[in-house]
């Protein structure tokens, strides 16, 4: 390999402030383990943050593996007795985050001397920088990604009056039978789908404070189930069949077979359109009660062996520069991780500015419609309920 | 006589049609950008996209290097396994005989995450992983069920005879499997490495988990892609996948065919 | 000479690396799947997973399904691909070598690709439904079957015959080619007809090469994921989609369950090559005394 | 009557057969002897309508094109089925019920002495058995038109004694057509009454085994029949001149090569055809009662076979020729 | 001289081979006769070291194990091989020097009639030429030890004499041990003093040529030396009682069967012995100037190798034995 060191070296340790990370870091090379399927994503991290980096001597190498991925090799380092491996960031968050802090595979210490940008941009009292889907952070984490789904519909077949509810949604489904579905979970979307609906049928507050464990959540949202049941036979195939991936389904839409499709993404309509994927017709909206918003973070592993290299990356990434350039249509226009009190104004125009040129929503319009996610342990629970009472229901 | 030879034409256009049409709309989808129902042509092609892209794309590049150099030291030391145990196979009745033949298929049998994640864990163990030899051990484990059990097909045709020949004409051991057992049995032998190099080349778990990040190879950037749906970038990585693989086996095809005659 | 100890010698290059690295996995997955796994605290031996699993409906179910489904497809993709390898073997027209080079292309393409070419082709608003409508055979892509993520697989089998059948192809292919038309043409003597002397001669020389190419499509067919998990349809879920998911999921006390699943599922393929195995050794061809 | 019309065949370059003109009678065992190579297997594989001819053709009494059942050179027993599979394949193809099938099988298996061996693979059978189990394969059908390649090659004396009888025995049941091809003379002239000679492609005599030997048709078919001396010398007006012998010969070509086969020509009975004083340098036993002597004659050696003990080493004797000698 | 000792086979639950002790000279030609099946091949195979016995060695005069050169029964060319290849693979893989070995080849080639043969390959040469290709393969390598297993066989007669008279030329040339399988007595005489009898696994005889078929050890040997009458009476005190013949003779073993070779034993010349009075059936010429003919004595017939025309059909003549006859 091209990486020679010994491996009963013992794992890096985490620095103490920036300043010594940034000396220490010199001349190595740190790993950013992330999913590899979004192109715009990995354009940032070459384009912006690759050459960034190498002005302060340090060569970041992107590997894209699932996340689940990651987890099997960190707990197989763990299981090896092994202190140093080959992985100095990842993306992560949720129930991943969870399994990773219970088997203590990541390094805490990542707090606001060791990344200044932290400091400058995010707040403290920010409740997505303290828990991770109810997760309690503890400094293991930091805030790399803000994403909120949007619904996107189509302006001809909705006749510009969207269903931004979910008893609009039902009462357009009765009357345009086959026009609409969502990808099954376990997808990423899919299932963010499913939780909103819950929101809309139960509220927040019903499931956050079930219990977590199958019976709980399902008194809890039992509401919702039957609402899915009730608009499983005006979906595509009567809801007999799903789209297995959200390209499926965007493809779908494209074609004009369905009405709506999802994305975790303000602008994903407007990058769709530019590449030819939409037409103008896809338009981009929210539920009134609002959508679930989830936040992604950078974590450093244990067992990496640049941890110093690992805290210049992670506070790099939160840059002010980097983020403005992911602002770009072909970074993707992600949202930057900022709290919103300390968005920097030219951040907030930039956004608000290609809000309304690509005809989408502002931060303003999101930020106010969105609702927190459930914690970690539940998701699989609601998934398997799902599965179980609407997909296999007779 | 007529009748039957269109017909046979006719299943050979059949065929082609098949295994030509998903090819073509590979390519077409790797130039093209808008490409919505009901059209039956893209909207908006552009042919060199998909050159300009190969060229500039220096990590298009480099995971082609790396793709090829694990392919060709899987297809090397698949061969130095699967040869000998494919020899054994055919030639020996021995105790076990039976149980080997079906364990030799156990690797492709067990679904690959049970097998990855815990070789990963004695890859770790051994301290291989993110080696060459590990990420090529891990892929020849894929291959050698293809290599051994195509090889076992062609050498149970002749058996040992010619190779006792030839070990009585005074030949050395060495001697005999080159200049006897690899030409009688080439066929086998172009099969068994034209497999290998196409597992390898489309290992994708394997690379990445054992390979720590070293060899991102072609496979390993474009998995997430397909399964995110992005085609474009997919097919341009599908029609890369399709050049490295084709031209490196059409040119040992030509190789095999024009050295020496058909056999028998 | 065939003495004991080069046969030792031939069989221990496979045998080591497969000790060194399969086995040793393997052991581990075992150790786990009986509920050993120490980091998560879990450190009692039991069998309780693999009860648990044979006892579920739901379970048994998707394996069942799964098996069926293996079975026919790699059943099917062995037929198509004998019958066309005959097709190909004779040299006796200018197309039949071009031809055998396109069938192997197949082989060459992982079956990400056809996933989606198959999506571009065959949805209900692919381009085949496109052409049908375009020509006034359908309506509007609503009379389009449903072939993709449906209840029948078809996809799935579309993808898997794709690739399978080339594969078929080449395989028996490579054993033809060096089994002249000698055996052809005694039989051919002897009176039996062009079909008497397929059935009965080039079959079962050819048989141990397509129970080969059965097993390795079978096995394929029943333990892989990914086309399952884009094509299938997640009311008839396939079994190695059901184990991957739960995997998905990270939640690492179900890792003792998801390898016991695992290893029910790999006994059972090797278990049924086995069988296939033993019952290719009692028909016609299964002695094969070389040529 | 089977006519073989002008019959050429070529393959890549090589002209293997020349207008070959040939009538085999029906029910009736027809020989061909050939040195190795001359063509006969591809004459055979033309028989049996497994090769077609570049040129002429092979037809029946009624002008129609007739296969016959091929005992094959090299066996071609099917690898992958017993002994009894074997031979029963004919039959089985031919729907016959299995007992009767079962009953011809045995039947002949105890004829070719392979009984014990039915359910073997041929890759377990001496060549011998293999070789045994082809013809067996090919003799249980009865067909009206057999054709045998070196049927009997691997076979040993007392079997392929037993097999030649049990062939005519069939021939004559059956009224069977044989071709067979041989190149061992004994079992071309036990077996059948009309001999071919073929030789590069080309039929140099059809006739009965004693008149072939006595009478060879030209210096080919003489050398071909071997066990004879040659012995060149130079001719005038039937007058021969050679260091061996020189005198009254019977011409047939006019190349000058005394044709002297090894026995049946030189006797030490007085005749009216005085041959040679010759010193006996060397005796050999032959089996059959034969001993094959090496007489030297002016420096020349020639051989002769006469039966045991009739000459003593070294001691000379004066020969006579049994009838008058041939030189082409 | 090479040793077989206690020389055992079983392949499956077939025992092929039964302690098996021979001594082998060097430097001579040595033959084994077998009838078919008998382990001929199999014997051949462990002394060329191609098979393991079970049980016992095969050493030379050092007591070490030497390995043959071997020209197998069914040739086993190298079908992806030029003639030009196959013959020169020997030589080749010793890295003999390429002039050499093109010498040596043409040298063979020429000997063995193969020249024009040189560019083609296996499957493009006739039975008889493929087995040229094989000998010429093993013999080109002079090596000490030589194992021909029915090398023969495909072969013309006069090409055959030219061949054992090649072989007999390179054994003394080279001084090799050649040691030899055929199914035929004649080849098997002609190139060898000494004749080793291989029937059912079991050596039972070895003896020279001559002594070999007047005096058969056993019955087994002489039914295998085949050509001869066995006629089944009674036995006592010396004295034979059949409805063939009747009065003394010679007892070897006691199963009472009398054994007549064809030829050498009766002849019409009287003797001390008179034999029978039989009735002349038939006679059919069988080439070197021999006739058989079938005897009618009694209802039973015997059959005899005569000189050519010494009887007629339908007369009777007396036969007399040329010695005491003998009984098994
Ligand atoms: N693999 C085997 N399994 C069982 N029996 C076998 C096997 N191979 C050979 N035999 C038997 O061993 C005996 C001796 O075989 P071998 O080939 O040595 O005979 P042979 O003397 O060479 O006969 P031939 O003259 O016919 O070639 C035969 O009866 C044969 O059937
Ligand atoms: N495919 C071929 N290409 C060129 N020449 C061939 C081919 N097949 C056979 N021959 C030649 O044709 C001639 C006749 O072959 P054939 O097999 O008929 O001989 P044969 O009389 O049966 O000889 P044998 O007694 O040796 O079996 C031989 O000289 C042989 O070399
Ligand atoms: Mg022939
Ligand atoms: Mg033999």
């Amino acid at each position: 390999g091209c990486s020679n060191k010994s491996n009963d070296s013992k794992g890096s340790e985490m620095p103490t402030s920036y300043k010594t990370a940034l000396k220490e870091a010199k001349g190595k090379t740190v790993t950013f383990y992330g999913y590899g399927g979004s192109d715009t994503q990995n354009r940032w991290v070459d384009d912006v943050v690759t050459p960034m980096m190498k002005e302060k001597g340090i060569k970041v190498k992107r590997v894209p593996m699932n996340i689940e991925d990651i987890l099997k090799k960190l707990t197989n380092e763990k299981e090896a007795n092994k202190k140093s491996g080959n992985i100095d960031v990842v993306w992560i968050n949720g129930e991943n985050f969870l399994t990773a802090k219970k088997l203590s595979l990541l390094s805490g210490n990542l707090d606001n001397s060791l990344i200044p940008n932290m400091k400058t941009y995010i707040s403290g009292s920010d409740p997505d920088a303290k828990s991770d889907m109810g997760t309690k952070i503890n400094n293991m984490e930091v805030p790399f990604g803000n994403a909120q789904l949007v619904m996107i519909g189509s302006k001809q077949m909705f006749n510009g009056d969207y269903p931004t509810s979910s008893d609009k949604l039902l009462s357009w489904a009765k009357e345009n039978p086959g026009k609409l579905t969502y990808v099954a979970p376990p997808d990423f979307t899919g299932s963010a789908f499913v939780r909103n609906i819950i929101y809309e049928t139960v509220g927040f507050d019903a499931i956050n404070k079930a219990p977590a464990t199958k019976a709980g959540v399902y008194k809890a949202i039992k509401p919702s189930l039957d609402y899915l049941n009730e608009l499983k036979p005006y979906l595509w195939q009567e809801g007999k069949t799903y789209p297995k991936t959200s390209a499926q389904m965007d493809k779908m839409f494209a074609d004009h077979q369905i009405a709506m499709t999802f994305s975790y993404n303000q602008m994903y309509a407007a990058t769709q359109r530019a590449d030819g994927k939409f037409t103008d017709d896809a338009h981009t909206f929210v539920f009134d009660k609002g959508t679930v918003g989830n936040y992604s973070y950078l974590a450093v592993p244990k067992t990496s062996d640049n941890k110093a290299a690992a805290a210049v990356l992670i506070n790099t990434m939160l840059s002010k520069k980097a983020e403005t350039q992911r602002l770009k249509a072909k970074y993707g226009s992600a949202i930057p991780p900022y709290s919103g009190s300390k968005v920097p104004a030219s951040i907030t125009n930039d956004l608000n500015g290609q809000a309304k040129e690509n005809n989408t929503l502002t931060m303003d319009e999101l930020s106010k419609k969105r609702v927190p996610e459930v914690s970690a342990k539940k998701i699989p629970i609601i998934e398997d309920l799902w599965k179980e009472h609407v997909l296999n229901a007779d | 006589m007529a009748s039957k030879k269109i017909l046979k034409l006719l299943v050979y256009l059949l065929f082609a049609v098949l295994v030509l049409m998903p090819l073509f709309v590979i390519f077409m989808l790797a130039i093209s950008k808008t490409w919505n129902y009901p059209s039956l042509w893209p909207k908006w092609v552009d042919w060199g996209y998909y050159f300009r892209f190969l060229i500039t794309n220096a990590e298009m590049q480099a995971s082609l290097l790396s793709s090829m150099e694990l392919a060709v030291g899987t297809v090397v030391l698949t061969i130095l396994i699967a040869y000998p145990t494919a020899m054994a196979l055919s030639y020996y009745d021995f105790k076990g005989k039976k149980l080997l033949n079906i364990l030799v298929y156990l690797p492709m049998i067990i679904p690959s995450i049970a097998v990855l994640t815990n070789m990963d864990f004695i890859m770790i163990k051994y301290g291989l992983n993110g080696s060459f030899f590990g990420v090529v051990s891990a892929h020849t484990l894929f291959c050698l069920p293809y290599a051994i059990k195509l090889l076992y097909d062609n050498l149970i045709l002749w058996k040992d005879k010619y190779e006792v020949t030839s070990r009585n004409l005074g030949a050395t051991p060495l001697q005999t499997f080159f200049k006897v057992t690899i030409p009688l049995n080439k066929n086998g032998l172009q099969g068994a490495v034209m497999m290998s190099y196409i597992v390898s080349m489309t290992q994708y778990l394997g690379t990445l988990l054992i390979g720590d990040g070293n060899y991102i190879t072609l496979s390993v950037r474009m998995f997430p892609f397909t399964t995110e749906g992005k085609y474009r970038i997919a097919a341009v990585y599908g029609i890369t996948f399709m050049l490295v693989t084709l031209i490196p086996l059409y040119l040992i095809d030509v190789w095999v065919t024009h050295k020496g005659r058909k056999l028998a | 000479m065939l003495t004991k100890r080069k046969l030792i010698l031939l069989l221990s290059p496979f045998c080591l690396f497969m000790l060194f690295f399969f086995f040793s996995a393997l052991a581990k997955s075992l150790i786990t799947s009986f509920g050993y796994y120490p980091l998560m605290g879990m450190e009692k031996l039991s069998l309780h997973y693999y009860t648990d699993a044979l006892n579920d409906k739901v379970f048994l179910r998707i394996f069942f399904r799964t098996f069926i489904f293996a079975l026919f497809s790699a059943g099917m993709a062995c037929f198509i691909g004998t019958v066309l390898a005959f097709l190909f073997k004779r040299n006796d027209n200018p197309f039949t070598k071009p031809f055998f080079k396109l069938a192997q292309l197949p082989v060459m393409l992982p079956h990400i690709f056809i996933v989606l070419a198959l999506i571009q082709l065959l949805s209900q608003t692919g381009l085949v439904s496109s052409l049908l409508t375009k020509i006034g055979i359908i309506h509007s892509y609503n009379s389009f079957p449903l072939l993709l993520n449906d209840q029948w697989q078809i996809g799935i089998i579309l993808t898997y015959l794709w690739k399978e059948v080339p594969f078929v192809i080449v395989s028996l292919v490579l054993v033809l080619r060096q089994m002249d038309n000698r055996y052809r043409i005694v039989a051919d003597n002897l009176g039996a007809t062009k079909w008497q002397t397929f059935w009965k001669v080039s079959l079962p020389l050819l048989m141990p090469a397509i129970v080969n190419a059965f097993i390795i499509n079978f096995s394929f067919n029943f333990g892989s994921y990914e086309v399952p998990y884009l094509l299938g349809n997640q009311t008839k879920e396939m079994l190695p989609v059901y184990i991957y998911d739960l995997y998905v999921q990270g939640d690492y006390t179900q890792l003792p369950m998801i390898m016991s699943l695992n290893l029910i599922l790999s006994v059972f393929s090797i278990a049924f090559a086995g069988l296939v195995l033993w019952l290719s050794k009692h028909l016609p061809g299964g002695h094969t005394g070389g040529i | 009557m089977y006519h073989l019309d002008n019959i050429s065949q070529q393959k890549g370059n090589t002209h293997i057969l020349h207008g070959i003109n040939l009538t085999i009678d029906e029910n009736s065992i027809f020989a061909i002897l050939g040195p190795s190579g001359s063509g006969k297997t591809t004459l055979l594989n033309i028989l049996a309508g497994i090769d077609r001819p570049t040129d002429g053709k092979f037809l029946n009494e009624d002008g129609q094109v007739e296969k016959g059942i091929m005992v094959f050179q090299d066996y071609r027993l099917f690898p992958h089925m017993t002994v009894f599979k074997n031979i029963t394949f004919g039959l089985k193809v031919k729907k016959t019920n299995s007992s009767e099938l079962k009953q011809r099988a045995k039947d002949i298996m105890e004829t070719m002495g392979i009984s014990e061996l039915i359910d073997r693979y041929p890759d377990e059978l001496s060549g011998g058995q293999q070789q045994r189990v082809a013809l067996a394969r090919a003799l249980i059908l009865n067909l009206k038109l057999l054709l045998m390649d070196e049927p009997f090659s691997s076979l040993d004396e007392a079997l392929r004694i037993e097999m030649l009888d049990f062939v005519k025995e069939l021939q004559r049941k059956f009224q069977l057509t044989i071709v067979f091809v041989t190149h061992y003379k004994t079992e071309a002239y036990m077996l059948s009454n009309k001999v071919a000679i073929l030789i590069d492609g080309q039929i140099m005599q059809v006739d009965a085994p004693k008149q072939l030997e006595s009478n060879p048709q030209n210096l080919a078919v003489a050398r071909f029949l071997g066990q004879a001396n040659f012995i060149e010398g130079s001719l005038s007006n039937n007058d021969f001149v050679s260091p061996v012998y020189s005198g009254k010969v019977r011409t047939v070509t006019e190349k000058g090569v005394l044709y002297l086969p090894f026995s049946g020509q030189l006797q030490l009975n007085k005749t009216e055809y005085p041959a040679f004083k010759g010193n006996i340098l060397e005796k050999k036993w032959m089996g059959s009662n034969l001993e094959r002597i090496t007489i030297e004659i002016d420096q020349k050696t020639v051989y002769c076979d006469l039966a045991s003990e009739s000459v003593d080493e070294n001691k000379t004797y004066q020969f006579y020729f049994s009838k008058l000698p041939v030189v082409f």
